[in-house]
């Protein structure tokens, strides 16, 4: 999962994996190992290697609230592309989630594919994505070839429904 | 109890306050309140409530005639006004006492005369009270001038009558420069504001607000309960306060406090009181006003002597003697009280407005945390922006120090900006810790502070990450990774490896 | 600091309160938990936490070994047992010891001394602390034990070794029947037990439970922090605790306090402690027993003291000296403790279980609530059934009642049956109010209490009716009025009159 | 509104009417009026006279629970008749619900009525109860007649939807 955070007109660029209560966070550069629970609404309690950080977390009608050890912190998500997508859609979607070169393109246009297939792997900051089909359904369109240049956004490839 | 009903002119936490200390003792309770705080926590606990209208201050918490038809209306026999508002009015007071309705306070002549700062000074100083050494007569060639200076002592302050803005001000630290120090004052306010007149007064070097606790009852009988030390103010509002004075020992104490029972015995002043010093860098003290009403800092006095003065000021309303004597007062531990104002550090600590998202005070053993506020509840800018104040008591200054940073650092409140960041830093300056405080404290250290502009700490951005994580409800972008037999990864559910591809 | 991660070996109310004392001081906390308490508060507000699995006790919060183990595992240095489970168990304490963390109460062979408490009455006896006089020898013809029974005086209890529930027990009120007792209750013993030896002991008439608090250092210091009434006990378990006892005077206290700290130097006691006494109609004490932990009841000290408990408990565990001098320890005003338990007083006290639908605790200055409870949570009849304790303290012991009974009445815990309102009744009654309380008093007063079978009262039948009538989605029956033209309802929307017909 | 409220096997019945923040609830002969609002969910402000009673309920999976000045209650709400009918009907249905006397028949069979019509009116403890029309519809039988005694939960008049 691919996350821009933007605080004060900076904006954080972050990728998180999560497995089951272990959460590997990307952040320039560096990775980092949490173990993490929600012992309740919006209150995360987060071991980072020897320490425990508290944080509770609500959300605003545009932003998020973040306390952590005593300081708050406003931020908001953001999408950082111009380019127009459906908000809903989210990641997961057909969508790059990252800016980075296609390294694998799995299947070709009149393909059949099932929901969960693997369609195109993408390379971005040392780490490797998957583009998995949403749904069964059919290639219609595949628009980057490996080794092109993708942008955060772009659509990967496109496909009919089935 | 001859009280029966008390109708608490204010809103907020003092509100709260009062209303509860009414209903321990059994006496029913009437709320006022304006049109936006009408979900306010003193709406919900009161007993009765009255909808004042317009949010406007002028139209409803500061209304007169409504507030006593209110009262009496709903045949309240008491008005307890807070603090704020209309507290210190004598008018108000009045408008109570015209109509049959007891005035929780002292009486409308008191709060007048304490009202008027010059003659309150100089009630003090007849009464052998000590007010700052000055002269403000009509004298003023340079040689009279000189002559009255000698008299006050160094350092002096010279300042124009028509002054402001440190216009026509000077320090003269020694008798060598008092002369000049006077001509160029003098010069510097006839160009500034045509007019040459100057005052003299002593110049107060590290000064210190310290202010005593006063309860006076109707028979006469007057105590003092210690001191709190208000030196930490940020533009002229205390910000914390704590007891007893880190500076304080038994000797001046024991001054200080017979000079406020004579302050207060000088006016004959009944209920609750605060009397307020000036104390300089060599621990000389002066009387610079009395405050006619409940303080908000009253708390680190009742943490510290055990007594409840919300109560007190009831008991002596219904004419109630002071059971309690001086010498049975015993001061005992530390306690330290935060403001908590919406108010923006990284915006010139500008108001700041909105819904309450979470609130979530610190709780445990010596934490006291006088509110109005609860989650979902909307902070308006109609009124004074403080949402709380967080009062904790423990053995001594420096674990009292330690915990109430601990308390603020999990004191949470979402939706508004607030000053708890701004807190911590002051009370952990190391300053502050060795009791190094005068009311320059915020300008000395804290002049431009602005909160972290070092922007997202990676705690937050781990914190949010994991949030968003935990609440996405897409599908996750799995992680694909080099192809390693022995990876962790290969038999974990939605993970997958290179190699199965 | 040495200490830097403890682990607390409890659950509920008194786990929080040490989790808390111990990141007040930047000590990092490890709690515990069984199965069935993994949303349990302890577990929320720990760094981090240990599941032991199975909620039987046994499996789990007295699972020496795996307590142990866990604390070695994450790293642990130390180990808080709070009372009850582990805390006085002396090979608890021991394992510890050998492990090389640090248990923090005294160490094993005071513990494990104090626990036989023959063997602690005897030590007592031989450092000149007061025990109840009595015979327990060998000599078993009566004359003897008329001879023994003299030198003890009356009123006499006679009670068979083998005895129970009463059986072969007599009280001797003077010198003319304790021969006559003394045969009878052997005979008794004989046929009910098979075994006639008898021990004689003095009779205590209005036995009162006072106890005192001790604090020692590890450099051979030791403290009392004055007493604690807790006579009020339902079948020995206490239920309110207050401090200062109402029957103690400045000379009692002076004397049972210096038996407490010979009690506790007589066992070189270290960390802190309590030395219980009986105290009879006449105020003579005797040292019953010592326990070797914090109590429950701690609170009521710490607020009349000011001196936080379970903090030197961790300070003195970690090598540090007491700073606190006997005579630097004031006490001040009144406190009292209600325990709140769990259990239906309309079905003899019978644990209740269930989920708690809401949890509202009375919240204002002098009102400290110590609990292990929140809205939703699971009451499990796997531990015992104290939901929170409520702690409020006042000028004295009038306002003191006053304020808790107020407290009380607003403490909202739904879901399961609670003591509140017995509490209520015990703490409002007039025998109560005067102070005349024994460890007989709820015998004396409450012995057949049943709460209200008087039914549901029109303020709860009123309180139903306005909630359905609120909360009810169907159409409204409305009233049929007389033709009355001239009646309000005319013209009130869905009500309609007659003549509309 | 009639409700019958079940606490330690004694049923209490109670009649209660709304009129914005006033109810009018009758028990065991008496009226109270009260003055009344929720100030938060399940917390009841409620003015009995000169008296502010404060309560706090909640529900729970069969009874609900009065916090009441101190004291707590179980109460479990019942139907007293042995009459089956479908719960969710409840009142403001055609049946009666109150055992009483019926007073008046505003409708007879084959009477179009409309939402609201008042088709029968029932006098119980004083006071008149009305049954309006669920809905828009026909009347298909009347099952009783004036001064007829009708008792709770029994069908007034049946009517077919339209």
């Amino acid at each position: 999962m691919f996350i821009n955070y933007e605080h004060e007109n900076h904006v954080y660029n972050v990728t998180v994996e999560r497995r089951e209560k272990y959460f590997f966070i990307t952040y320039d550069n560096t990775e980092y190992r949490v173990e993490a629970e929600e012992i309740k609404p919006g209150h995360l309690k987060i071991k980072l290697g020897d320490r425990i950080l508290k944080s509770v977390i609500t959300e605003g009608e545009k932003e998020k609230y973040v306390f952590v050890e005593g300081d708050v912190f406003y931020v908001k998500n953001v999408e950082l592309t111009g380019t127009k997508k459906t908000k809903k859609e989210g990641e997961g979607s057909l969508n790059s989630p990252i800016s980075g070169k296609v390294v694998k393109v799995e299947v070709k246009v009149g393909d059949k594919v099932s929901k969960g297939d693997v369609l195109m792997v993408i390379e971005a900051m040392k780490m490797e994505y998957l583009i998995r089909a949403p749904d069964n359904g059919k290639i219609t369109k595949i628009n980057f070839n490996e080794n092109d240049q993708i942008e955060i956004g772009q659509t990967t490839v496109e496909m009919k429904k089935s | 109890m001859m009280l029966t009903k008390v109708l608490v002119a204010n809103r907020g936490e003092i509100a709260v306050r009062i209303i509860r200390a009414c209903q321990e003792m059994g006496i029913n309770t009437v709320a006022v309140y304006s049109e936006v705080d009408k979900e306010a926590p003193h709406v919900q606990i009161a007993d009765e409530t009255i909808n004042l209208g317009d949010p406007t201050p002028i139209a409803s918490y500061l209304n007169i005639p409504k507030i006593i038809e209110s009262a009496q209306k709903i045949g309240a026999d008491a008005i307890h006004p807070g603090y704020g508002f209309l507290a210190e009015n004598p008018d108000f007071a009045q408008s109570c006492e015209d109509v049959g309705i007891k005035f929780i306070g002292p009486n409308p002549k008191v709060i007048s005369l304490m009202g008027d700062k010059i003659a309150a000074k100089k009630t003090m100083k007849n009464a052998g009270v000590p007010v700052i050494p000055g002269y403000s007569g009509e004298k003023q060639d340079i040689s009279s001038l000189v002559k009255e200076g000698k008299k006050i002592g160094f350092p002096l302050l010279v300042k124009a009558a028509a002054g402001g803005g440190g216009k026509g001000m000077r320090i003269a630290h020694s008798e060598d420069i008092l002369e000049e120090s006077i001509e160029s004052a003098k010069r510097e306010s006839k160009s500034a504001f045509g007019n040459d007149t100057v005052f003299l007064e002593k110049y107060l070097e590290k000064p210190r607000h310290i202010e005593f606790q006063i309860l006076g009852d109707e028979y006469g009988n007057v105590i003092h309960l210690f001191e709190r030390e208000c030196s930490i103010q940020r533009r002229h509002q205390k910000i914390i306060e704590e007891s007893p004075s880190p500076v304080m020992d038994v000797k001046l104490r024991k001054k200080m406090g017979e000079a406020a029972i004579k302050a207060a015995e000088a006016v004959g002043y009944t209920n609750a009181g605060t009397v307020e010093f000036m104390v300089d860098g060599d621990l000389n003290f002066y009387f610079m006003e009395m405050n006619t009403r409940l303080q908000v800092e009253h708390p680190v006095t009742e943490l510290t002597t055990g007594i409840d003065l919300a109560k007190w000021q009831l008991k002596i309303a219904d004419g109630k003697e002071l059971s309690i004597k001086q010498n049975q007062i015993m001061q005992r531990g530390h306690a330290i009280e935060c403001r908590i104002y919406a108010e923006d550090p990284a915006n010139g600590f500008l108001p700041s407005v909105g819904t309450l998202q979470k609130v979530e005070p610190p709780r445990g053993p010596n934490i006291r945390d006088d509110s109005g506020i609860y989650t979902g509840m909307k902070i308006t800018p109609y009124y004074d922006p403080m949402l709380s104040k967080l009062i904790v008591n423990a053995e001594n200054r420096d674990e009292c120090i330690n915990k109430i940073i601990w308390a603020l650092s999990r004191y949470v409140i979402l939706g508004v900006k607030t000053n708890i960041s701004f807190l911590i830093k002051v009370l952990d300056h190391m300053e502050f810790r060795k009791g190094n405080i005068t009311t320059h404290f915020i300008d000395n250290y804290f002049k431009d502070w602005i909160s972290s502009k070092k922007g997202l700490p990676i705690e937050a951005i781990i914190a949010l990450s994991v949030y968003d994580s935990i609440h996405s409800r897409t599908e996750e972008v799995v992680r694909y990774k080099e192809s390693d037999p022995h990876s962790p990864w290969k038999h974990v559910g939605r993970w997958r490896m290179g190699v199965e591809i």
